[in-house]
């Protein structure tokens, strides 16, 4: 409605600044599709632009049986050369109901030209994403990977894993912290539960909570996310219980703090300082936040284990801890965490995929590099297809846009 | 020098701030705590003013059984999850955690797949090799970085002889993006301490203008 | 009763719903998006919600402090009473632009985080002193990059020595590109990984139970 | 003391030395006359060229405010020498924001601006406030503004706002500033100029600025955090639109004074570290580049 009105004041405008009467040229081509990929109810028109040089703008009207003399769907300025006629429409497209579409041009006195009607089109929504095809097909291949190793694992299969240093250094640093009797720190992140990275962080505190326990030795877990706090609790109690010291278990200790993330900062600096805390993990997603925590760590000589997801942070651990699990890594310690063989041996999907995702790489990369180099183009030639140059620019032209 | 109230109020908890680069003391400690209780308080009202009665309590309250009523199931899972504090019914709580794990992590299915895979390996497979020789060098550096970094990632291959060659390049090549971000960090962290000092300077004390 | 009926309908409920959330982003359907955007609505309440309980434990944490006098139950009370404040100043004027709500906020709340945030001015600089050191391979390369692009950020040398800043656009363009798109990929199959692990009941750490 | 003894004593110097130094290398160039010069670069001088293409088709220009009070050193001076660029040519702007944050600053920026100018409001310029669900708005954008912001930051529908008369949507400005702490602009790219195809000029800082380098073929400017913004600076003195430079110029001499002590401190620790050895027994202070 209000493209109408904005329309209608510039034919008003445009009519009153010149007089001279001009011939109006429709628009060509006009063709109207439902729009892909949708929920449906949507329909996009669109046209090659009116050769009359000065026009007002184009009026779209919409035909259908149950208005057989078309309805008004928007005036358009004359710099659109396609509109979509969705559920901001006045009426919306209803879908299963065939329509056709006129776009017509409005000269600056108001004179009309309209196209040929397009053909009758009818809205649908989409069951299948089709730009979204090819993740699924690489989401399909990457689950087939994990369950023929999940199958592989439960038949206790046995397979090398190399060692990751930090888990050995997190028992160390476990172990150092009893020494000293201080107490252990460990920030699961800032993410909730929910979020995988944060998922890995509590699988190891598990193992880090249940080594302490059986050393009598306490944990603090300050938390930044309101459900994470809750989950943290109920795994470090279930540690201490299994150590067989629920006594020595203080709810305390694992607190929630404050979902604001320098405020969190402030306190767990405070924490780390007060406490003396002799072993900090810092494990999980975390944000700027990240080296405040870390170099109030390292003022108070803590023996400190990093590991992140966080792209943008990893510079910061890299330089203030002792051990960094550096993005994937994380995720495989907390796989290989607990011994379990099924568990284990989805690290080995990771690998498969990164074998097959090297191998895309490697071969787009030759691909390209060939035919930058004109190599591709004679190669084709050699093999007898026809029109290299042609061929040699399709199979690019599919690589550079992803593989789509 | 500043008479507004707020101003030196904001210029001593800053200081009290500051206090803790020399060590950790009361002043810091006290201005710790305030701002724990500041911000939970904060946090506190906003959710309710903004989240909780708009988006819970007031559709429900103008139409229990209206357009809105699927709401009543979120009441449902909040009262489940509260029964992890009752002795006895304790399990049911996961029934609500499980809702809340199965939404972020479905979702993070597909999506790390497009930006974390697709997104990274499209980018990389299609570099060009025309151009002038440093961007040549930049992109074969840039497709063979990424494959040796993802060598240094393989868990299941020890990493001696060749793959423990690449996997070493490949942490050299970690090792030259961490200190490239490092240091580009630098500037804008140096910023946000001349914020402070021009709030310390200026707006309190009046010395700067 | 590992395999009551009790424990296991978290995880059915987690499977059957994991998938589901999984599955959408593929199909634009409103059979599927419907119901995907009406549990998607729940999720902001639904923080509220735990936000109001953390908060409470919060609370319940540091009052415990200061009627069992622990060590430095003075601050306890501190945050409980700005605490306090700030939601009566919330619930009784407002929140809105020009209340006291707005004016705490603004005078106390945001100068203090505020300040906390520049602390990394110093811890940056820390930081450095004590990391960038030769001391093997890896951390002389990590040296010769920082170093490299630090000086290239300074005005007077990139003038001086032209190609340096040259230089270090390439390193930020080419070889951080490829670190970044290599941890990204180990990070996405990770996360993947753990999200199906979890979903389909393989990792229970968080959603299992103590079986004793 | 051996010299041993004394380069590590030095490898192991206490922290507070060096936030001392960095406290007075940012502090100094404000304090004392100091001046430092900065020379725009090619980046600084495109990012004018196309405000200044902008400017010069008549039409109103855009500006999306989306910086808060915490990096408001950084981002300041960049919007600051926008904003007297663009009044200094008489030309209408609209000014919105994305982050809540934002508004109370904008709000201040422009009064002052309309003072220095003789602005009215409503007519030379105007602030529509802060539209919610940035990804969407950003999107709406190109095919309605009125959609996102029903009424200006006053509560003037948009209708009733004489600058706004012929503005309908992102098509109908000249261009769209967008000054960002955040990621924003990436997700202009991705909402906005890739669906619509507008002039985008972002300012941000510079943390933000290493994923925002390779995607410059859809931006028509980039200006960087507070280098980038004394550049800028230096320009408009250059061209005359203002008369002395600002705070990003006195930043400017902070920041490579902090660059120059943190180097030294590196150079220290270096030296320390091996001319140090001979006192040293084993430690365990060796962290860094070890994954």
């Amino acid at each position: 409605m209000r493209n109408l009105l904005v329309a209608a004041t510039f034919i008003g405008l445009a009519a009153s600044a010149s007089a001279a009467v001009a011939e109006v040229y429709p628009p060509s081509n006009a063709r109207a599709a439902d729009v892909p990929n949708d929920g449906g109810g949507a329909i996009e028109v669109s046209w090659e632009p009116s050769p009359s040089r000065e026009i007002a703008g184009y009026r779209l009207t919409r035909f259908s049986e149950g208005a057989p003399d078309g309805e008004l769907v928007a005036e358009l300025p004359p710099v659109d050369t396609a509109f979509t006629d969705d559920a901001e429409s006045e009426s919306p497209p209803v879908d299963g109901t065939p329509y056709s579409y006129e776009v017509s041009a409005i000269s600056p006195d108001g004179e009309i030209a309209g196209a040929p009607r397009t053909a009758q089109v009818t809205s649908s929504p989409s069951w299948i994403h089709a730009g979204r095809i090819a993740n699924l097909a690489a989401l399909l291949v990457f689950v087939a990977m994990f369950f023929v190793l999940v199958y592989r694992g439960k038949r206790g299969k046995p397979l090398f894993i190399r060692p990751i240093d930090a888990l050995d250094d997190m028992d160390d640093a476990v172990g150092r912290a009893a020494e000293m009797g201080q107490p252990v720190f460990y920030a699961p992140g800032l993410h909730s539960i929910t979020q995988p990275a944060t998922v890995a962080s509590v699988s190891l505190l598990r193992r880090v909570a249940e080594r302490s326990a059986r050393l009598h030795t306490p944990v603090k877990v300050p938390n930044y996310d309101p459900l994470t706090w809750p989950v943290a609790q109920e795994v470090v109690r279930q540690a201490f219980d299994r150590a067989g010291r629920p006594e020595e278990f203080n709810p305390d200790d694992i607190s929630y703090l404050t979902s604001r993330s320098f405020t969190y900062a402030a306190a767990v600096a405070g924490i780390m300082v007060r406490e003396r805390t002799a072993s900090n993990f810092l494990i999980g997603h975390f944000y700027s936040e990240s080296l405040i925590l870390a170099e109030t760590g390292v003022s108070t000589g803590a023996l400190q284990i990093g590991g992140t997801d966080s792209v943008a942070q990893l510079p910061f651990f890299i330089t203030t801890c002792d051990r960094t699990m550096i993005g994937e890594e994380l995720f495989a310690a907390a796989a290989l965490v607990g011994d379990d063989p099924v568990s284990r041996s989805t690290v080995k999907a990771h690998d498969w995929f990164k074998a097959l995702i090297m191998a895309m790489i490697l071969g787009g990369a030759a691909a390209c590099a060939l035919a930058d180099t004109g190599i591709l183009e004679s190669l084709l030639d050699l093999f007898g297809v026809n029109d290299p140059a042609q061929a040699a620019a399709s199979v690019i032209g599919w690589v550079r846009g992803g593989l789509r | 020098m500043s008479t507004d109230p707020y101003i030196w109020i904001a210029a001593i908890l800053t200081l009290g701030v500051f206090s803790f680069l020399y060590r950790d003391n009361p002043f810091f400690c006290f201005v710790e705590h305030l701002l724990v209780g500041l911000s939970t308080g904060y946090m506190f009202c906003t959710y309710w003013h903004n989240v909780f009665l708009p988006e819970l309590v007031n559709p429900l309250m103008a139409a229990p059984f209206g357009p809105e009523a699927h709401l009543w199931v979120v009441v449902g899972i909040c009262f489940l999850w509260s029964c992890k504090y009752v002795r006895g019914v304790k399990d049911l709580s996961r029934l609500a955690l499980a809702f809340w794990l199965s939404i972020d992590l479905g979702l993070a299915i597909p999506t790390e797949m497009e930006a974390g895979i697709i997104a990274q390996v499209a980018g990389t497979l299609g570099v060009s090799f025309s151009g002038t020789w440093d961007q040549i060098l930049g992109n074969a550096i840039l497709v063979g970085g990424t494959l040796a970094a993802l060598t240094y990632f393989f868990f299941s291959k020890a990493h001696k002889g060749a793959v423990g060659a690449t996997a070493r390049v490949g942490t050299w090549i970690l090792m030259i993006g961490f200190g490239a971000s490092f240091s580009y960090t630098i500037l804008s962290r140096i910023y946000l301490l001349i914020g402070r000092l021009l709030f310390l300077l200026r707006d309190w004390l009046g010395i700067v203008n | 009763m590992k395999g009551g009926i009790g424990y296991r309908l978290p995880f059915a409920l987690m499977l059957v719903l994991g998938i589901f959330f999984a599955a959408q982003y593929y199909i634009p359907h409103p059979v599927v998006q419907g119901p995907k955007e009406m549990m998607l609505q729940w999720k902001q309440p639904l923080n509220a919600f735990i936000i109001f309980l953390a908060l409470g434990g919060l609370v319940v944490m540091h009052a415990r402090k200061v009627i069992r006098r622990q060590k430095r139950w003075g601050y306890s009370v501190v945050t409980l009473v700005a605490m306090a404040a700030m939601i009566f100043a919330g619930m009784v004027w407002g929140t809105g632009e020009g209340t006291v709500f707005s004016d705490w906020f603004k005078n106390l709340v945001t100068p203090i985080e505020a300040t906390m945030f520049s602390l990394l001015a110093f811890f940056v600089a820390s930081a450095a002193f004590r990391a960038f050191r030769a001391r093997t391979t890896g951390a002389t390369i990590l040296l010769i990059s920082a170093g490299v692009v630090m000086l290239g950020l300074i005005p007077a040398v990139e003038d001086a020595i032209p190609p340096l800043g040259e230089v270090a656009n390439f390193l930020l363009k080419y070889p951080n590109t490829a670190a970044k798109r290599a941890i990204m990929i180990g990070v996405a199959l990770g996360a993947i990984s753990v999200a199906l692990k979890t979903i389909l009941g393989i990792d229970r750490t968080i959603l299992g139970r103590d079986e004793r | 003391m051996t010299p041993s003894r004394f380069f590590d004593r030095i490898s192991r110097l206490d922290r507070r030395w060096i936030f001392l130094a960095i406290l007075l290398a940012v502090a100094l160039p404000f304090l004392t006359p100091l001046e430092f010069r900065a020379k725009p670069s090619e980046q600084t001088r495109e990012f004018d060229r196309a405000l200044d293409a902008a400017l010069g088709t008549g039409k109103p220009i855009m500006v999306d405010v989306d910086f808060g009070p915490q990096t408001m050193a950084e981002l300041e001076p960049l919007l600051l020498g926008v904003m007297h660029r663009i009044f200094e040519s008489e030309t209408k702007a609209i000014f919105f924001t994305l982050m809540p944050d934002a508004a109370a600053p904008t709000r201040q920026y422009l009064s002052e601006m309309a003072k220095e100018y003789g602005l009215e409001y409503g007519v030379d310029y105007v602030f529509l406030g802060y539209a919610s669900s940035f990804a969407y708005t950003m999107y709406g954008m190109g095919t309605s503004i009125e959609k996102y912001f029903h009424e200006d930051d006053r509560g003037t529908p948009l209708g009733e706002i004489p600058i706004m008369k012929g503005v309908e949507r992102l098509a109908d400005v000249s261009a769209v500033v967008n000054m960002a702490s955040n990621s924003f602009p990436k997700f202009w790219i991705q909402y906005g100029v890739a669906p619509f195809g507008f002039d985008l000029l972002v300012g941000c800082t510079a943390v933000n600025a290493t994923d925002l380098y390779l995607q410059t073929g859809q931006l028509k400017g980039l200006l960087a955090g507070g280098r980038a913004g004394a550049e800028y600076e230096a320009l408009l003195v250059e061209k005359g639109v203002v008369s002395q430079t600002g705070d990003a110029t006195r930043g400017l001499g902070s920041q490579s004074l902090a660059l120059i002590a943190i180097l030294l401190f590196i150079v220290m620790g270096n030296a320390g570290y091996f001319l140090g050895r001979g006192a040293r027994g084993p430690g365990r202070d060796e962290r860094g580049g070890r994954p």
